[in-house]
Parts: C-alpha cells; sequence; structure tokens
C-alpha cells in the first residue's frame, strides 16, 4: 500500500485531510438494551410468538436478500430455497451430530446454504437481469423438491417435517418463547452487526459498484464474477441461518413448504418496502409487512365485527398490500427507511419549518 | 416407439397452452418493456369475469365480449395508475410494481367475484383421438389451434394496422418513436388490453381444463421457462418455447423421472431453460444489446 | 507474428480490426504510444475512437490484430486482466457508479490494490481497518488534488456533469495505472473547466509519469495538451504525428472539414 | 406518512386491548376458529366453516349448549399458512374474555406441524381430521395431537380393502395392478409406506406416480397410467391437480369409475371443474356427502330455514366440506361432553378437553341420538390410539351429486401400527421425549 503513496505527485502529498470522527450510535444501543432487557419482561407469550420472533426472522432474511439485491444488484426470488436449504442443513447437523452445539450447527447450516447459494450464483457469469431471476427461480423449485423428494433429510417422518430438537445452550433450555426470542434477538443483531461491517467496507463497495455498472466495475479492476458469487454465497448464509431460525425458534416444525416461492415473494417484498440498499431498512420493511396483515384483521375484527365476511377483509388486506407496493415504488423508490430519514431531518429543523 | 411418440406429440400440443400463456408476455414486453409478472392474475380476472357473466345469465359469446371489454377498461386503468408513474424507471422496479399489481387484481377477482371454483365448459369433447396408433387429446389439438389462430390475428394486427405499425415502432426505438409523434401511452393501453384479450382466451382454455379458480394464477410460473428459452421479445419466440418446454417435460417425466423418483416438472423447465441461457443469454430468438459504454 | 516492442514505447497497437454485425467499425488500425507521452486520438463521430479505446482495455474484442502493452501481447483480454495490468480508463457517458458517493466512488478504484481478506473485512478486524483508513487517505489526498472534497459524500449522480468526469479521473488515477485511457474528459465543458481539466492531466501526466491516451474533439485542447495525436475516420489510420505535422495533413484537413463545421 | 403512523397507533392500541382483557369466571366455552376464506383454498374452506358455525349455532340455539354451556366463537383468517396459523393460536390460546378454549382445530397441515409443539407446550389437544402427522396417533408419544377418524394410513388400507371387496376377496389381489397418482408433496408420500407394506402382503402391484405441485398439467403422468394399464388408480391429489387429474384421465381414456379419490379429492369442489369427466368417479371419505342424514333435517329446520345459517350459497347445504365441518364440530363438541362426565358441567380448559378426548366413545346409538349416524363412523379414542376410527364410506360422482356406495369401510389397522410405533418412537428419540405410560392413564 505505501508503495503506492510515494507515486503521487506533489500536490497529493500537501492536501490536507479530513477523516471523519466515528460517532457513538447511541440511538441503536438504547434500542439493543430495550430488546435484550426489557422486552423479555413486558412481552407476553402473543407478541413473542406471533410478533416479535417472526420479525426479527424476516428482518435477517430481508437483510440476505438486500445484500445480494440492495447491495450487489442482483434479482432474486429464490431467497426461500436458500432458507429451506438452510434449516434443513441444520437440522442433518444437530440430528445427526449430537455433539455440536446449537451455535455451531447453525453457523454449519449457514455454511451449507452459503454452498449452495455459491453454486447457484455461478450462471451470474453470463446471465443478467430477468434471465438471472430465472435461474433463482429454479433454485427455489429445485431445492423445494429435493426437501420433499429425499426422506433421509426429514429423518424419514412420514409427514416430511422436520421438528426442532431441544433447543439448549450451554445446558439451558431454550426452547421457550423468552429463550427462542433472545437466541433469535442474539443471531439477528450479530449478523447485523457483520452484515453493516461487509457493506461499509471494500467489499460492501465493490458489490454496490456492480449493482450500479457492472461494466465499469470490471475496468477499474473489481472483480466482477467472483464478487458477484460471494454475493451470492453471503446472501445464502444470511437467508440460511434465518430458514433455520424460522424452522426452529419460530414455527417449532417445518417442511419444505413451509419455504414455498410466496416466502420468497415476501422477502423480496420486505426489501422493497423497506428500502434496497440499506441495513436498517430490512427491520423497518419486515416491521410493516410482519404488522399489517395482524393489524387490518385485528381492526376488522374490531370494527367491523361479525358483520363482514373475513374473507371480503382478506381480500381488501391484498389489495391494501398491492397498492402499496406500487404507491412506494412510485413515490419512495427508496423504501420506508428513506421516508423515515426525511422525517427525521425535518423534526431535526422542527421549531423553524413548522 | 408409440408411445415415445405419443409423449412428443402430446408434450408438444400440452406446450402451445404454455405458448398461450407466455405470448401474453412478449407483447407486454415488447410494447412496454415491462415483465409482466400480473399476466396470470390477468388470466385469471378475465376468466373469472367470463364466468361469473356467464353464471348471471348471459350466453357465452355475450360473456366473452363484456369479458373483453373488462379487460380493456383494466389496461386502461393499469396504465394510469401503473405504467405512467412509473414511465423511465428500471426495469426491475417495473416488474416488482407488477408483483403487486397482481395481488391487487387477485384481490379484486376474489372480492368481487368469490373464491368458488367454477367449471367451464367450452363444448369440446374431451376423448382421445387416434392417429394411427398414436393417441392425440382432442382438447389438446383445439388449443393449440386456438393458439394457432390467435397467433395470426396478432400477426395482422401487428403487421396490417396502423397502431400494429407504431407497436413495431416503439418497440423498435422507444425515442424516435415520439419524436415522430406516436402516443405512447396510447399504445400502451391498446397493448395491455390486447394482452389481456390473450389473457381471457388463454383463461378460458386453462380454465375449461383446470377450473376457474384462484390457481389459474399459478400458470404465470410455467409459462416463466417458455419466455426464457423463446426470449421475451417474439412471438415466434414464446411459441417454439412452449413446444420445447412442452414436449421435453413430458419426455423427462416419462423417461427421466423414474430415476429420480419422478414428480420433476415443477423445476425441469427451469433448469432446461437455464441451459439455453447458458447457450444463448438472451434466449433463442431474443436479441443481445451491445452495451455501448 | 510477435515482434518485440522498441524500447521506450509503452503501447503498440497492430493491424486491428473491429465490426459488429458485419458493420466495420475499425480495420486495420496500426499506431504506437511511446511511454510518459500524451497521445489524443481525434476524428470525426463514429471514426472509432471509443470503439478502439473498447479494444485496449478488453470491453470489445476485435477481430483480428494484436496489440502490445508493456510487456504482453494480446488480441483479447478482459476488462479485469486489463485493470490489472495497470490500464486505467474513463469513459464518455461517465461510467460513474451513479448511486455512490464521490469518496466511494474514488475508493473503489483501489479495490484491485486491497489485501485484506473477507473475514477480517465482515468482522472488522486490525488488517483490514488499518487497510480501510490508509485507502480512505490517499482517496482524500486524491480528492483534495481533483479539489473535490466539498463534495466528498455527495452521491455522484447528483453531480454536475464536468464534476462527475473529474471523479472518473480520481478512480482511474488512484489505482496508479501506467496508461490512462480518457474518453473525451472535456466533453460538455466550459472554457474555464476545460483548463483545469488540462491542468489535471498535465499534473499526472508530469508528475506520476503516466502515459496518456485520451479522445478529444476540442483541436485546441489537443494542439496545446498532447505531444502525439493519432487522426482516424471510419475506422481508418488518416494521421499520425505530432500536432503540427498532423496539423498540416491534407487528409486530416479533408476529413475533419467534411464533418466538422 | 402521518396517517400511517395513526394507523400504528390504533393497531397497538387494538392488540393491547386484545391481550389484556380482564378475567371473568369463564360460562362460556370458546371455539377458536381458526378459518381459510382466502388463497388458494379457499374454495374448500368455505363451506366447512359454514358446517362448523351452523353446528355449533344450532347446539346453542337448540340445545341450549352443552350441558347448559353456551359456546362463542370468533374466526381468525389462515389463509392455510403457518404463520397466521400461529398467530391466530396465540391470539386465541388464552381465550375469548374468560371462555376458556377446551381445544384446537388447527385446519390446514403447516398450521397443525407448527403448533405441535406450542400446544402441547399450552396444553390444549388439537384436532386433525384428515391430516397431521400420522404417528401422532401413538397417544403416548404426542398427548395433545389427534388425527381422529382417519389417518393416511388408515386410508391406504381402507382402499385396499374396498378394492379387494369389488375384486372379490384378498385373493383375488394377487397379480392385479394398483397404481397411486400422488401429489408430490409430504401429504402425497405418506401412503408409500403403508402400500409398500400391502403389496407385500396381498401380492398386488404397486405403481407410484407422482404430479408435481401445483399439478395443473399432467399429460405425462396419466401417459404412463396409460402405459402401466392399471386395474385400479388411487387418486391423492389436491386442490387444482384434482380436477385436472379427472379431465385428463378421460383425456388418456382411463375409466373414471376405476379411480378412487382419496379424503382430498373427495369433495363436490374436486368433481365439479371436470364436467362430464368426472361422472362415475369414486372417492372415499370419513364424512360423506350428502343432505339427508339426520342432522340436516335438524339444522334445515332449525337453522337454513330461519335464515341463520353461514352457508352463503344454499346449494353447498350437505357437500362433503360442508359435513366435514359439521363432523369435526360435533367430535369437539361430544369431546367436551365427555369431559364435564368428570369435571362437571362448565366449560372445560385444554387439559380437560384433551381426557375428555381421550375419553371420547361414540357407539351407534350415541350416532343416532346426535343425527351422525350414517354420516361418521364409530369413534372410541384413548392414549394409545388417537385415531379412533379408521374407516372410510365410498361414494360415486353421478354428475349431479355424490351417491353412497357402500357402508362403512373399515381399515387394517393392526397389520400397519408397527409402522406408526417405529415413527414415533424415531420422533421421541429424536426430541428426548418419555413416552407416557398409557396403561397407567385414566
Amino acid at each position: 500500500m505505501s508503495n503506492l503513496s510515494h507515486q503521487l505527485p506533489a500536490p497529493f502529498e500537501h492536501a490536507p485531510l479530513a477523516l471523519v470522527p466515528r460517532a457513538i450510535p447511541w440511538g441503536a444501543a438504547a434500542l439493543l438494551i430495550v430488546a435484550f432487557a426489557g422486552v423479555p419482561w413486558l412481552a407476553g407469550d402473543y407478541w413473542l410468538n406471533a410478533i416479535l420472533i417472526p420479525f426479527l426472522v424476516l428482518s435477517l432474511a430481508g437483510l440476505g436478500l438486500n445484500l445480494l439485491t440492495g447491495y450487489a444488484g442482483q434479482t432474486s426470488v429464490g431467497s426461500a430455497g436458500f432458507m429451506a436449504v438452510g434449516a434443513f442443513a441444520t437440522y442433518a447437523f444437530l440430528l445427526r451430530v449430537p455433539v455440536l452445539p446449537l451455535p455451531v450447527a447453525l453457523l454449519a447450516g449457514g455454511a451449507v446454504a452459503a454452498a449452495v447459494g455459491f453454486v447457484f450464483g455461478i450462471p451470474s457469469n453470463r446471465i443478467k437481469g430477468f434471465y438471472l431471476m430465472a435461474t433463482t427461480l429454479a433454485a427455489q423449485f429445485f431445492l423445494e423438491w429435493v426437501f420433499t423428494k429425499f426422506p433421509w433429510f426429514y429423518n424419514h417422518a412420514s409427514s416430511g417435517t422436520i421438528a426442532a430438537p431441544r433447543l439448549a445452550l450451554f445446558g439451558h433450555d431454550i426452547s421457550g418463547p423468552v429463550g427462542r426470542y433472545l437466541l433469535t434477538l442474539s443471531v439477528v443483531t450479530l449478523l447485523t452487526w457483520v452484515a453493516r461491517n461487509l457493506v461499509g467496507s471494500r467489499l460492501g463497495r465493490n458489490w454496490m459498484a456492480i449493482r450500479d455498472m457492472d461494466t465499469a466495475a470490471a475496468v477499474i479492476g473489481i472483480d466482477v464474477d467472483h464478487h458477484k458469487r460471494l454475493a451470492f454465497a453471503v446472501s445464502s448464509f444470511y437467508l440460511g441461518i434465518a430458514g433455520a431460525l424460522w424452522a426452529f425458534a419460530y414455527l417449532g416444525t417445518a417442511s419444505a413448504s413451509s419455504f414455498d416461492i410466496n416466502r420468497s415473494f415476501q422477502i423480496l417484498f420486505i426489501i422493497i418496502i423497506g428500502g434496497m440498499g440499506s441495513v436498517a431498512g430490512n427491520f423497518i420493511g419486515a416491521a410493516f409487512i410482519s404488522l399489517l396483515p395482524i393489524f387490518l384483521s385485528q381492526a376488522g375484527q374490531a370494527l367491523l365485527g361479525g358483520n363482514v365476511d373475513p374473507g371480503q377483509i382478506q381480500n381488501l388486506q391484498k389489495i391494501i398490500f398491492g397498492a402499496l407496493i406500487i404507491t412506494f415504488l412510485v413515490k419512495e423508490p427508496e423504501g420506508l427507511v428513506r421516508l423515515l430519514a426525511g422525517l427525521r431531518e425535518r423534526l431535526a429543523v422542527w421549531p423553524l419549518r413548522f | 416407439m408409440n408411445f415415445f411418440l405419443e409423449t412428443l406429440f402430446g408434450g408438444l400440443l400440452a406446450g402451445t397452452m404454455y405458448s398461450l400463456v407466455a405470448i401474453g408476455f412478449v407483447l407486454i414486453y415488447k410494447a412496454s418493456g415491462v415483465f409482466n409478472f400480473a399476466q396470470g392474475a390477468m388470466l385469471l380476472f378475465a376468466a373469472l369475469t367470463c364466468v361469473s357473466l356467464q353464471e348471471a345469465g348471459l350466453p357465452f359469446a355475450a360473456a366473452v365480449a363484456a369479458s373483453v371489454v373488462v379487460m380493456g377498461l383494466l389496461a386502461l386503468a393499469i396504465e394510469r395508475a401503473v405504467l405512467r408513474p412509473l414511465v423511465a424507471r428500471s426495469q426491475i422496479t417495473l416488474f416488482m410494481a407488477t408483483l403487486g399489481l397482481s395481488f391487487i387484481i387477485e384481490g379484486l377477482a376474489q372480492g368481487l367475484m368469490g373464491a368458488e371454483v367454477r367449471a367451464l365448459d367450452l363444448g369440446i369433447d374431451d376423448v382421445p383421438v387416434f392417429v394411427g396408433d398414436v393417441m392425440l387429446s382432442q382438447f389438446d389439438l383445439f388449443a393449440a389451434a386456438t393458439a394457432a389462430v390467435l397467433v395470426l390475428v396478432l400477426a395482422l394486427l401487428f403487421n396490417k394496422t396502423r397502431v400494429g405499425v407504431s407497436l413495431r415502432a416503439v418497440a423498435d426505438d422507444t425515442r424516435a418513436a415520439l419524436s415522430i409523434g406516436i402516443n405512447l401511452n396510447r399504445i400502451w393501453q391498446i397493448v395491455w388490453a390486447v394482452a389481456g384479450v390473450v389473457g381471457l382466451v388463454a383463461g378460458l382454455l386453462w380454465g375449461a381444463r383446470q377450473g376457474v379458480q384462484f390457481s389459474l394464477s399459478l400458470v404465470v410460473l410455467k409459462a416463466l421457462p417458455v419466455l426464457i428459452i423463446g426470449g421475451f421479445t417474439s412471438i415466434g419466440g414464446a411459441i417454439v418455447g412452449g413446444l420445447i418446454v412442452g414436449a421435453a417435460e413430458n419426455l423427462a417425466e416419462v423417461y427421466v423421472g423414474p430415476l429420480v423418483g419422478g414428480g420433476i416438472t415443477s423445476w425441469f423447465a427451469y433448469f432446461l431453460a437455464l441451459a439455453f441461457l447458458y447457450v444463448r443469454p438472451a434466449g433463442l430468438f431474443g436479441e443481445r444489446a451491445i452495451e455501448r459504454v | 507474428m510477435s515482434v518485440p516492442m522498441p524500447s521506450g514505447q509503452i503501447l503498440d497497437v497492430r493491424d486491428i480490426s473491429l465490426s459488429f454485425k458485419g458493420v466495420k467499425a475499425i480495420s486495420g488500425l496500426s499506431f504506437s504510444v511511446q511511454r510518459g507521452e500524451i497521445c489524443a486520438l481525434i476524428g470525426p463521430n463514429g471514426a472509432g475512437k471509443s470503439s478502439l479505446l473498447n479494444v485496449l482495455n478488453g470491453v470489445y474484442r476485435p477481430d483480428a490484430g494484436e496489440v502490445i502493452f508493456e510487456d504482453i501481447h494480446y488480441r483479447r483480454i478482459t476488462p479485469l486482466e486489463a485493470a490489472r495490468r495497470g490500464i486505467g480508463r474513463t469513459f464518455q457517458n461517465n461510467a460513474l457508479f451513479k448511486r455512490m458517493s464521490v469518496i466511494d466512488n474514488i475508493l473503489s478504484g483501489l479495490s484491485r490494490h486491497a489485501r485484506a481478506g473477507f473475514f477480517a473485512q465482515a468482522l472488522g478486524l486490525p488488517p483490514a481497518r488499518r487497510e480501510a483508513r490508509e485507502h480512505r487517505e490517499l482517496a482524500e489526498r486524491t480528492l483534495a488534488f481533483l479539489e473535490l472534497q466539498a463534495h466528498r459524500d455527495t452521491p455522484v449522480g447528483n453531480l454536475a456533469y464536468g464534476l462527475q468526469k473529474r471523479v472518473e479521473l480520481g478512480r482511474a488515477l488512484i489505482a496508479g495505472p501506467s496508461l490512462l485511457l480518457l474518453d473525451e474528459p472535456m466533453a460538455g465543458m466550459n472554457a474555464d473547466e476545460k483548463r483545469e481539466m488540462s491542468r489535471f492531466v498535465t499534473e499526472v501526466n508530469r508528475g506520476l509519469g503516466t502515459t496518456v491516451v485520451l479522445i478529444e474533439h476540442d483541436i485546441g485542447v489537443v494542439m496545446s495538451l498532447s505531444s502525439h495525436v493519432v487522426v482516424l475516420d471510419y475506422g481508418r489510420k488518416v494521421g499520425d504525428g505530432t500536432p503540427a505535422e498532423v496539423r498540416a495533413n491534407p487528409e486530416v484537413i479533408a476529413a475533419y472539414l467534411g464533418t466538422v463545421q | 406518512m402521518t396517517t400511517f403512523l395513526r394507523r400504528v397507533a390504533v393497531a397497538a392500541a387494538l392488540a393491547a386491548a386484545f391481550c389484556g382483557h380482564a378475567d371473568a369466571a369463564p360460562s362460556e366455552q370458546f371455539f377458536p376458529l381458526a378459518t381459510y376464506r382466502v388463497g388458494a383454498y379457499a374454495s374448500s374452506g368455505i363451506p366447512v366453516w359454514a358446517g362448523m358455525i351452523d353446528y355449533l349455532r344450532y347446539i346453542n340455539e337448540v340445545e341450549g349448549g352443552i350441558n347448559g354451556v353456551k359456546l362463542v366463537w370468533q374466526e381468525c383468517e389462515t389463509e392455510w399458512t403457518a404463520e397466521k396459523g400461529i398467530e391466530c393460536y396465540e391470539r386465541f390460546k388464552k381465550g375469548l374474555n374468560g371462555a376458556p378454549v377446551a381445544i384446537y382445530h388447527p385446519n390446514g397441515a403447516p398450521a397443525a406441524y407448527a403448533l405441535s409443539d406450542k400446544a402441547a407446550a399450552d396444553r390444549i389437544p388439537l384436532i386433525t381430521l384428515g391430516y397431521g402427522r400420522t404417528e401422532a396417533t401413538d397417544g403416548a408419544v404426542f398427548p395433545h395431537n389427534f388425527p381422529v377418524m382417519l389417518t393416511f394410513y388408515s386410508e391406504a388400507s381402507a382402499v385396499i380393502n374396498y378394492i379387494a371387496q369389488r375384486e372379490g376377496g384378498f385373493a383375488k389381489l394377487k397379480g392385479k395392478k394398483i397404481a397411486t397418482v400422488y401429489h408430490d408433496s409430504a401429504y402425497g408420500r405418506e401412503t408409500q409406506g403403508p402400500l409398500k407394506l400391502l403389496a407385500e402382503k396381498y401380492g398386488f402391484e404397486n405403481i407410484q406416480i407422482p404430479v408435481a405441485d401445483p399439478g395443473n398439467e399432467q399429460s405425462s403422468q396419466w401417459r404412463q397410467v396409460r402405459q402401466a394399464k392399471p386395474d385400479w388408480v388411487f387418486l391423492r391429489t389436491w386442490g387444482v391437480s384434482t380436477p385436472v387429474a379427472i379431465k385428463t384421465a378421460a383425456r388418456f381414456g382411463f375409466p373414471a369409475d376405476h379411480i378412487i379419490g382419496d379424503i382430498w379429492a373427495s369433495s363436490n369442489e374436486d368433481v365439479l371443474p371436470a364436467g362430464d369427466a368426472g361422472k362415475g368417479y369414486l372417492a372415499l371419505t370419513p364424512y360423506p356427502g350428502g343432505a339427508d342424514f339426520d342432522i340436516h333435517k335438524r339444522i334445515k329446520t332449525h337453522i337454513l330455514d330461519k335464515g341463520r345459517s353461514d352457508l352463503k350459497d344454499p346449494k353447498s347445504f350437505g357437500s362433503v366440506y360442508y359435513n366435514s365441518g359439521l363432523v369435526n364440530a360435533a367430535i369437539a363438541v361430544e369431546a367436551i361432553r365427555a369431559g364435564q362426565k368428570k369435571f362437571g358441567n362448565r366449560p372445560l380448559t385444554g387439559d380437560e378437553g384433551r381426557w375428555g378426548l381421550e375419553h371420547l366413545n361414540l357407539d351407534d346409538a350415541r350416532l343416532k341420538e346426535i343425527g351422525f349416524l350414517g354420516l361418521m363412523q364409530r369413534l372410541q379414542l384413548s392414549c394409545s390410539d388417537h385415531e379412533g376410527g379408521g374407516s372410510v364410506r365410498v361414494q360415486q360422482w353421478d354428475g349431479k351429486s355424490w351417491k353412497l356406495i357402500t357402508d362403512w369401510v373399515s381399515s387394517d389397522r393392526k397389520t400397519l401400527r408397527p409402522l406408526i410405533d417405529a415413527k414415533s418412537a424415531a420422533y421421541a428419540r429424536e426430541k428426548g421425549l418419555v413416552p407416557r405410560n398409557c396403561a397407567r392413564e385414566s
């Protein structure tokens, strides 16, 4: 590195240096304290089991897809297939190598998913755009088929399902709602930190360069093919771990159909609504997508009582949902995260402007 | 050998059913550069409208005519509410918008017309026909003939009418077309309406086969590999792609399926499409754009 | 086939031909560039200038001919390999990463020099941090050199065209290329901006000893900036020499006056 | 944006209201209804809820509740998905305004699997009629799962018994070809084990042909059927793949009256779209179609004719799915009645509901009393047997409605029980569970 700076012409040497100091993220720290210390005491089973755990897992899955689509610019509709790999691989490790502690099994499951993602990412060197999307659909359908077809993957259970083996960490049973919540929260926190490191590093920059213009990226010396495959692998690692958590921390029992194409679309919606190319956006998108239907059905139940066919509420919800997606694409292509940032900026100058 | 031929021909005919769905895609992609995921939902909406009207007492022909009008109105609405505000946005954005659109149309279709399964009888006897020893399906023959007529009509529409000529101009070079005064919005409306009518035809044929119900919208997933093999921009490609997928899928299920336990049709077409892509990254008939830098 | 390159030359283009779907873009083009010079490619639109640059760094693949750069002979090279060998490049219509900030665009130019591994980056380990800090310092210096500090964190898509050209130059420059290909670095600029850009190019050329091949339409700029001019028309070379020689060449005058008023 | 924030605030307030209701002394029994009225499977769901609600309403309004305990119910839409199923379950499990949950119907395989552990932890029994884990028959390992009346194993055995009956005895099965055309999913594959065993026992040729989801194109499958020339086809499809299968069979000249549909291919919605091709089609079911059973007369008089029915389309009265709603509701009601014998005539908790289910005994006399004779088989559950029944009736589609053509055809559950025990033991090992000792349960 230093040999490079020796070649610099004079003006370079005398240029003033202005490095931005790193700020401590107080907001994030406070949020983490509340999430780790406050929520387990305050939230009941309903909030933990039905809302917070799936919200966290979906955020993680969104993060995984966002690395691939929002950062590296490769659209995928096979996310759920890679989630399935993570779930079934983790299950296989827990079942067949009982000495493995849970975190190691999760990591190993994620690693298997990463390997599979890498393989399905190979065509990205020749195939682009919608055509590449078809590759990911192939992955989706093929993986779903594999996990129903070969009984080895689900230990020959007649129902084709995998059930969470006893969830334990350092001898503590964590199969209760709080235990599963804390497990999920820890994994998600850790992986979010890693994702922030990645997107802020050279790797993330290279991904974004490829997203914005892959020809130019190659011209300045970025190995485009390698980085695309790497994006598939890293994204699948995240999705794989999300899949394992979805199966074991959330559902409890899962099968290949828990990871069908609709799940892939759901994750895609999370990143569209939350914001592509943003880490925080995944959480906002996931919150939106998991809370909106619950809100609508609760509101429908509470406001209209039994007077309206619940099926119609559901149809209405579908329409609202579709309309929201289009509205976001039209009005705020960068998603809710951008919208909230705009709101914050306006609030910051509040007394002056309002 | 007979069995092989029968599988091959049966597969080819079944493939035309895929082509029918794919044609709607191609029309829209050519004219507006939109990869329309909502084509399946449009198919469902069209068929459901037609059947509901028939149930309400309209004769079949009138119901079809009314459905055509409804699809035209739907196209107008889509152009206004989705395409116009998103003009000049990236293709991926437009694709995602059609995902949202498919939710709206599905919600509307089921909300307005119910979720029950409806039987649809087109009055075609679905009994086997024998050509020598080779058995063919009368219904499939009818579907293939319909596809042929449809392609003919579309060809006439695009080659002999003013609308068709402007459409081709738009597909070739949008900017040049605009500069000679072609109204892009109008073209989009027309093309989406035509795609809606193609969806109606496909929806009726598929609906006659499986009943008119929600899962009609799933045939879109079957049409994707067809598009990839044929290329997004060629109607001929959609036909050939459909034939290839139909034949390959049937042959594979019969000859390869037993080796791996069968049930491979869900992904086989996609792998086939992938293999094609690897050789020709823009489909058999698609043209690869030269990158200008 | 492989005649050795005379010393002092950094680039030798031999008999390059390129066509698109049967239409010739370049036919049988040969010329060479001396180490340390600024060589200008001129010619009317469609003469094949940009295509030639694209051949040199592997974006296009020629049908025939050979390129010799430093000590390697090639007809087809990947853009990646060309970059690794030290060919830097800017584009006619700006090939910047539009949604990334100015500093990130500049930093991306360094990626082929980076050594930190995947896990070091993912986990924020000391080697990765150290490298990131060094790269950032270098990028800050580049920003300062190109007088772009005020725009450090602006997404380049929001910058004025002239500034974007400068960012693109910075991105190519920071990698320390031995040959810099600049495709119309001054297109669409006013006289002041052109003067500034000329200054940057000259400083790079003199300070770093970087060889520059540039495409430019403004004959005034070409004459004052470059020491060697190659003139193309319809994919053929119609002139090659010092600015003064080229200016006197009747074929050049014909080609130029025929199209540019 | 501000409207959005306001909406979130309303949602939070609503959710809080739901979580923090005041406990009053319970006087009512809560029947949570996890329904699916939209999505791919809505067409089959809608009549089911009508049947359930009509029966609950009948119990309340005509019989004055279960021994005086009134029933309350609320719907929650699951779209046949696991996530919404969990959300509904978590919303419902604490009861409604103090009325407790005794028995829960997950209504849909994904939710049933996902709720298995959670319901065990909350001690709420799940009834899964015609779906769910077959090995849950072993109540020692699965105390809270009740795959009542008919598992897929029993179904496979019953279909072979029926074919034997048609062919003139088990001896005649030797050398016959029986093809199973199945939806390529866990559901579809579940009969492979028992059919293999039965094929070895009776000597018929067992041909398995999968249909990939969603199954809207099946020419290759039926071409294989045509080539194999089976004597009977056991059709284990579901959703859209059933009418497509029936139509494609006709297209390939396979006679509909030699196709036997399974429990999920036996409804009006399955055959109607097939039109004429469905004429003669056979289907087995634990809840046959028809509106002539005694209970239908009662419901017609007291509910339907008074305009109190949940059915929007009166044509569906007596349809297979409507009747399945009746049967599902009746099992739960009768189980609560059984539990009340021990715990008193009051609303029961989940634990008490489970006791009631394990002591449920519906003989012909009781079935006649409640008006279900012929519609529902004799059913006796116990700690070690959570299935209880295992019989089916075979019905035939005449183009307009189902005609019952057999009485109850029983299955050979003894032969298949070892398969079930092996699977439940494997599950217990995998999860580190210690099975209950059923001998000591009372």
